[in-house]
C-alpha cells in the first residue's frame, strides 16, 4: 500500500521527512531523492524566491501590476515538476509563479502576465500549464476535466491543480472533489494551505481540523504535510502522482505552509496577522531548511551559495529585460481572439476604435 | 424538434469520436426530453455521461474535457438552473481563447431548454438569452424549427469556440417537420427571413416565431410582413435586420423574456443608430412585463399573445 | 454524550430501531415516543399518502401542473414536526408535502402550490415554513442563514432544511455546511437520500460510501439513519434537534429511503430503477411497518384503518374543493409583488397589458 | 467615496442593530478597498463578520439571515466573483417576495466594487450591470459620487427588497469631497440632471461621469450639454431622460461596459419609443466594445475616452 492510501487524515500526524532543522528522517527518503537532486532543488527554490522578489520590487517601482508573492510556498510547488512528466498538466491558481517556471512557462511570459500583458499566457506549445486562473476554485473542475478526457481517451496523464485554503470554501471544490471521486480522475489536488485567505484565517473558513480529511467526503483519501519540508513535498507528490498514474484515482494533499508576504503588493498583513505568527513561520523557512541540511551534508557554502545566486540572478535580469522590451498591446489582438474568426460587429467595432484611437 | 436534436447529436457523435454528452439525467434516461434518447446504447456509457447534479461542475469539467481534446456537450437541464455554473461559462469557456492569445480554446456546446409556455413548475420556463448575450466571447444560438435545430447544432458542436445552444421548450414537442436525414449545417450568425413583405418588419427567435406566422396567417390579408428569425442571439445577424427595416420603415420586436434589458432592446438600439431616417414609426417591442415567469396559472397572461403582436404591428402601421 | 455525537458514520451500521418486520428494539426507543403518539403518527403518515396520491390523481386529470410525488418518504418526514416547535423553521425543497403539512402549512395551499398558483407559496403568518424551493440545494443556504441569523439575535429556534440525494452535489450544499460548521449553527440537515436523482443513482451522485459521513469534512457529525423507520426518525431527529437547540451545532442527518413513486408525474422510472429495486423498497415501506408493529400490540384494526381513511378522505377532499375554487390569477398578483412598491416601468406595464388583455 | 461609504455603513449600524455586514475580508482589514475599515472595532465580531470564500454562500446565507429579521449587508470582493451567487440572487433574493406574495421578503444589500480603469488584476474590472438589470425584482444602483454613494447606501440599506450596489472602483479614491456628517437618504430610482444643456443631452453612470464633465469643462464653450447621472440602472429613471431629449433633441449615452446588450441599448430603445419624433439626430452610444477587459497595459484602448465621448457629442450635433 502506498504511503497516501497509508495516511489517515483523521489520525495520523502531519507527515514530514525532515524536521525544521534539517534533521531527516532517512527511513521515509524515497529512493530517488537523492542529495544531488536536493541540490537541484535547493537553486530551484532560490531562483523561485529571487524571481518572485523581482516582481514585488518591479511592483513597487510602476513597472508591474498587483502581484501575489508566493514567498515561503517553495517547497510546495518546486519537488511537483521532479514528479511530472510531459504528459501532465498543471493548472495554477496565481500564486504559482515557482511551478509554472518549473514546468517549462518563460520567466518572462509569467512578468508579462502580472505586467498587464495578457501575451503572458500564451503558454509555449507542449507546455501543459493551464493560465493563471483568478476566480478562486474556478480551475480545480478544469484539471478533473482535462484527467476525465484524458482517460476517456485511453491517454496517460496525471493533472495536478493548485490552490489554497481559501479555495476549499468554494462550490467548485467541492465540484471538482465530487467528480473527481465519481470518475476516479487522475487528479492531485494541491492544496497549499498558507494560513490565510488574504486577511481571513484558516480557521475561518473551515471547521475542519485538517483539510486533507474532506478527501474522505468524496471518496478518496487526503493527506496533510509539511509545506515547508521539501523531502516530505517531494515523497508524497511522487506517490500520489504514481498512484493517480496507475489508475487508483484522485488524492488529496494539503501542503501546511505559510505565506510570508502581503496577500498582493496591495496588502497589508500587519492588519491582521497576529504578533509572532510571522516570526514562528519565519523559522521554518523551506529554503533555509533545506540549506541547514545541504550544510550538515557539506554540500553547501557560501561560494556555492553566491554561484547560485549570480546564475539566478542572471535568469531574473534577462526575464525583466525582455519582459521590458515587450511590445506594447495592439488593438488587434484585442479583438482577434474573443473568437476564432472576427465576428461582424467586431470587425466593425475594431475598425471604429482603431480610427478614433489613430485616426 | 426533439426528434431533430437527437439526429444532429447521433450524427455528429458517429462521425467524431471526440464529441460526447455529459449532463444531468442525459444518460438511460435519454434527457427529461428525451433529446438524447438512445444514445447511450449507440454510443456507450463513455460517451453519454450522467453527472453528479452540478451546474458549475458539468461546464467547469466540460472546459476541461475540451482542453484535454474532446468536444463535450453539455447539457443543463434548464436554462433557469444554469447560474450556479455562470463563473466557469463566463470567466472560463469564453475567455479562454482570448486569454490564452489562442493557445487553449474551448471547443464545447452548452445546450439548454429555454423559454416557457408548456405549464412547467418554477424556474423552468426562464427566457433570459439577453444577459447571455452579453458574455463576451460565447456564441448564443436558439433554433425555432426542427430544420434549424439540427443544422445549427451541427455547426454549433464543430465551432471552434463554445456554443450556448438554447432549445425553445414550447416547440420540442409542437411542430412536426421532416428533417433530411443527411447531415447538413446552418452557419452560426445568420438570420432568416422567414417571409418576405414590404409593409413592416417583425423580428423574433425561438418559441415566438411561430406566434408570429400565426400572425401572418392570420392577418397577412391586411399587411405584408416581412418575419425574421434571428436564430443567433450573438453574434447578431444585424445585416438582415438592417435590410429588411430599410426597405419596410417599420419594425416590431417580439421577445419571450421581460422587457427591459433584452435582446429586443439592443436590435431597436441598433436600428436606431443604422436607420434613423428611414423609420416611418418608433420600433414597437412585444414583450413579457419585467415580473418573473408566473407559473402554469398565469404564464399566458404576461406572454406575447398574437393579440398584442397583431396590435403593434397595427400601431406602426397607422403611425 | 448524545446519540447523535455517538455516531460513527465512517463505522457504525445505519441506525434502526424498528426493523422491516415491526419489530422494535425496546433499548433504542426513546422516552417519549408512545404508543399514542405512534398511532397517531401513522394516521398522519396514511393522511399524507392520500394528500400526496391525490395531486397524482388530478394531475393525470389534467386539474394539477407537474408533481413530484413522496410516496415512501412518509417516515422521513412527519416525525421530523413532532419534535419541532413554533420557534424552529423549515426549508423544504420540493418533495415535502408531508413535513409543510405537519408543520401548518395548509394543504390546499400546497395544492395551489402545485397547481400552478403562487399564492400558494403564501404561508399564513406564524408558520416558519420557507416555500418550495426548486433550484436543488438552494434552500441549505436560508436555513443556515436563519439559523445564523437567530444565533445572533439571541434568540432560539431550529432550522431544518429538506433535500435528497442529489442535493448533496451542489455547491450550495457544501457553503451551507460549511457556513453552519463555522458559525456552529443550529441547522439539522435533512437529507432523504432517497436513492435517486431523476434518474441518477445514488452511486452516481458521489464516490462516499455514505451521505452522512459528508458532515466531517465541516467539522460536525452525521448519521445515517434508515428512513423508513418511523422510529429511528423520530430517535434521530429528536436528539439531532436538541442538540442544536442545546448550542451544539449542527449535524447532518442521512434518512436512507426510497422514493416509490416517479421524479415527477412526467417521469418514468421503468427506465431506469433496475427490475426488483423498487419491489425490495416496497417491502420497507414506512407505513406497512409502523402497521405491522400496531398490530402486533393490537393498537389497528380493519374498522380503525377504515376511520382513519375517512378522516384523511375527508381532509383531502376539503382541500381539493377549496382549490378547485381558487380564483384565477390576477395581472394585479403578478405585478404589485415583485418589488414592494410598483416601480413607475411596472405601473405602467401592468397598465399597458391590462388594456391589452382585458380592453 | 470609500469614506462615505464607510460613514453611511457606520450610521445605519448604529442606527439599527439588525444591519450586519459579512463579507470576505470586512472584518478585521476592513475590506481590501477599506470600506468597512474600523467598523469591527465599534461593533464587534457578531456585526463585521468574515465569511468563507463563497459568493453563493454569502448572498444565500444572507437571504437567511434576512428572513431571521436582520439585514444584511453582503459584501462581494468584486463585482467579477458574483457570478457564482448568481443563482441565489436572481431565484431567490428577488423572488422570496413575489414568490410568498409579501409574506417573506430579502432586505438586503449586495455591494460589489464594479468596473475598470484602475489596474487592477483580470476579472477586477468587470461591467456587467446590464445582466444585473435583467433581473426581475432586483434594484441596481450606481453611486458616482462620495454624496451620491452615502445618501443611496443608506437608502438601499432602508429598502424594503435586495439593492445590488455597485460602487465604481475609479471612483473610490479618485475624487474628494465633502459629505455632509448628518444622515441623509437619495431615493432609489433617481437620476440626477448634473449639469443643464440644450443642445444634447448625455445620459451616463458610474466612473463615466467624470470622464463626461471632464468633457463638459473643456467643451462646454462649444455646446450646451445637458449630463445626466443615472444613479440608479433598475428601476430605470426613464422620465428625467425623456424630458431632457425631449427638449435637447440629441443623446448620447456613455457606458463603460461593452457595448451590446448593455444598459445604453435599453436607454436607446426606451428613447426609440417615447420620443422618435424629437429626435434631431440617432441616439448615440459610446461603449467599451465586445471583447473582455483588458488587463492593465489595455484597458485605456478600450474604455470609453473623453476625445470619443466629444466625437460622439459633434456626431449627434451635427447630424
Ligand atoms: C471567487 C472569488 N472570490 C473572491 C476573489 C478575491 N480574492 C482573490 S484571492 C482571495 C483569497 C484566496 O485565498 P486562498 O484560496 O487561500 O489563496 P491564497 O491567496 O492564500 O493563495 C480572494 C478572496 C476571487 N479571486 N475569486
Ligand atoms: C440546480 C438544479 N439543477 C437541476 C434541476 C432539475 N432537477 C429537478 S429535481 C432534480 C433531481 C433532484 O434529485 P434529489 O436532490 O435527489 O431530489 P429528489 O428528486 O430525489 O427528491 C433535478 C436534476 C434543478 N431543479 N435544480
Ligand atoms: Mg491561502
Ligand atoms: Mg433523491
Amino acid at each position: 500500500m502506498s504511503l497516501v492510501e497509508n495516511y489517515n487524515p483523521l489520525a495520523d500526524p502531519i507527515y514530514q521527512v525532515m524536521d525544521e532543522n534539517g534533521m531527516v528522517n532517512e527511513a521515509l527518503r524515497p529512493a530517488g531523492l537523492t542529495d544531488d537532486l536536493l541540490l537541484q532543488m535547493y537553486e530551484e527554490m532560490v531562483l523561485t524566491r529571487m524571481a518572485d522578489d523581482k516582481v514585488n520590487k518591479l511592483q513597487r517601482q510602476g513597472r508591474m501590476g498587483t502581484y501575489p508573492s508566493m514567498q515561503g510556498q517553495e517547497a510546495c510547488q518546486i519537488p511537483i515538476a521532479h514528479n511530472l512528466k510531459k504528459e501532465d498538466w498543471v493548472a495554477p491558481a496565481f500564486r504559482e509563479l515557482g511551478i509554472m517556471m518549473m514546468c517549462g512557462v518563460p520567466l518572462v511570459d509569467i512578468y508579462r502576465y502580472w505586467g498587464g500583458f495578457e501575451s503572458g499566457s500564451k503558454m509555449p506549445k507542449g507546455v501543459n500549464v493551464l493560465p493563471v486562473s483568478i476566480p478562486v476554485g474556478s480551475q480545480l473542475l478544469h484539471a478533473v476535466g482535462i484527467a476525465w478526457g484524458l482517460k476517456l481517451q485511453k491517454k496517460s496523464g496525471v493533472t495536478v491543480p493548485f490552490f489554497s485554503d481559501g479555495a476549499t470554501s468554494t462550490g467548485d471544490f467541492h465540484s471538482a472533489l465530487n467528480f473527481a471521486g465519481v470518475y476516479r480522475t487522475a487528479t492531485v489536488f494541491l492544496c497549499q494551505n498558507n494560513q490565510y485567505a488574504i486577511s481571513t484565517p484558516r480557521a475561518a473558513q473551515t471547521a475542519s481540523r485538517t483539510l486533507a480529511e474532506k478527501a474522505l467526503a468524496y471518496g478518496f483519501n487526503g493527506i496533510q504535510v509539511d509545506g515547508n519540508d521539501v523531502m516530505a513535498m517531494y515523497a508524497v507528490t511522487k506517490d500520489a502522482i504514481e498512484y493517480a498514474r496507475g489508475g487508483g484515482g484522485p488524492v488529496l494533499i494539503e501542503a501546511v505552509t505559510f505565506r510570508q508576504g502581503p496577500h498582493t503588493s496591495s496588502d497589508d498583513p500587519k492588519k491582521y496577522v497576529p504578533a509572532g505568527e510571522r516570526e514562528m513561520w519565519m523559522k521554518k523557512d523551506p529554503i533555509a531548511r533545506l540549506q541547514k541540511y545541504l550544510q550538515t551534508k557539506n554540500l553547501w557554502s557560501e561560494d556555492l551559495q553566491k554561484e547560485i545566486d549570480v546564475r539566478g540572478a542572471a535568469t531574473v535580469e534577462k526575464a525583466v529585460a525582455e519582459y521590458e522590451a515587450t511590445p506594447s498591446v495592439q488593438i488587434d489582438e484585442l479583438f482577434d481572439y474573443v473568437h476564432a474568426e472576427l465576428t461582424p460587429d467586431l470587425a466593425e467595432q475594431k475598425a471604429a476604435l482603431q480610427k478614433a484611437l489613430y485616426k | 424538434m426533439v426528434e431533430a436534436l437527437n439526429l444532429a447529436l447521433k450524427q455528429e457523435m458517429k462521425k467524431d469520436p471526440s464529441v460526447l454528452l455529459i449532463g444531468e439525467d442525459v444518460g438511460i434516461d435519454g434527457g427529461v426530453f428525451r433529446v438524447s434518447d438512445g444514445l447511450i446504447n449507440q454510443f456507450g456509457k463513455e460517451r453519454v455521461i450522467d453527472t453528479p447534479l452540478s451546474e458549475s461542475g458539468i461546464i467547469g469539467a466540460g472546459i476541461g474535457l475540451a482542453l484535454s481534446g474532446m468536444k463535450p456537450i453539455c447539457e443543463i437541464q434548464f436554462s433557469g438552473f444554469i447560474y450556479s455554473g455562470l463563473e466557469q461559462l463566463i470567466s472560463h469557456a469564453a475567455r479562454m481563447r482570448w486569454r490564452s492569445r489562442g493557445r487553449f480554446t474551448c471547443p464545447m456546446v452548452i445546450r439548454a431548454p429555454n423559454g416557457g409556455g408548456v405549464k412547467a413548475l418554477e424556474h423552468h420556463s426562464e427566457a433570459m438569452e439577453a444577459i447571455f448575450g452579453a458574455i463576451q466571447g460565447l456564441k448564443v444560438v436558439m433554433p425555432a424549427t426542427p430544420y434549424d435545430a439540427k443544422g445549427l447544432l451541427i455547426s454549433a458542436i464543430r465551432d471552434p469556440d463554445p456554443v450556448l445552444f438554447l432549445e425553445p421548450m414550447r416547440v420540442y414537442r409542437a411542430f412536426r417537420e421532416e428533417v433530411p436525414e443527411e447531415e447538413y449545417t446552418i452557419p452560426i450568425g445568420k438570420a432568416a427571413v422567414v417571409n418576405e413583405g414590404s409593409d413592416v418588419t417583425v423580428v423574433t427567435w425561438g418559441a415566438m416565431r411561430w406566434l408570429c406566422e400565426k400572425v401572418i396567417s392570420a392577418h397577412g390579408d391586411k399587411a405584408s410582413i416581412e418575419l425574421i428569425d434571428l436564430r443567433t442571439i450573438s453574434p447578431m445577424d444585424f445585416e438582415t435586420i438592417l435590410a429588411s427595416v430599410q426597405k419596410t420603415g417599420r419594425c416590431v420586436i417580439v421577445q419571450e423574456g421581460s422587457q427591459s434589458f433584452g435582446v429586443a432592446a439592443e436590435i431597436s438600439a441598433r436600428l436606431m443608430e443604422k436607420c434613423l431616417l428611414n423609420l416611418q414609426a418608433p420600433v414597437e417591442r412585444v414583450t413579457s412585463p419585467d415580473v418573473p415567469p408566473p407559473y402554469l396559472r398565469g404564464e399566458m397572461l404576461t406572454l406575447p399573445s398574437e393579440e398584442r403582436i397583431w396590435r403593434a404591428i397595427e400601431k406602426v402601421l397607422n403611425f
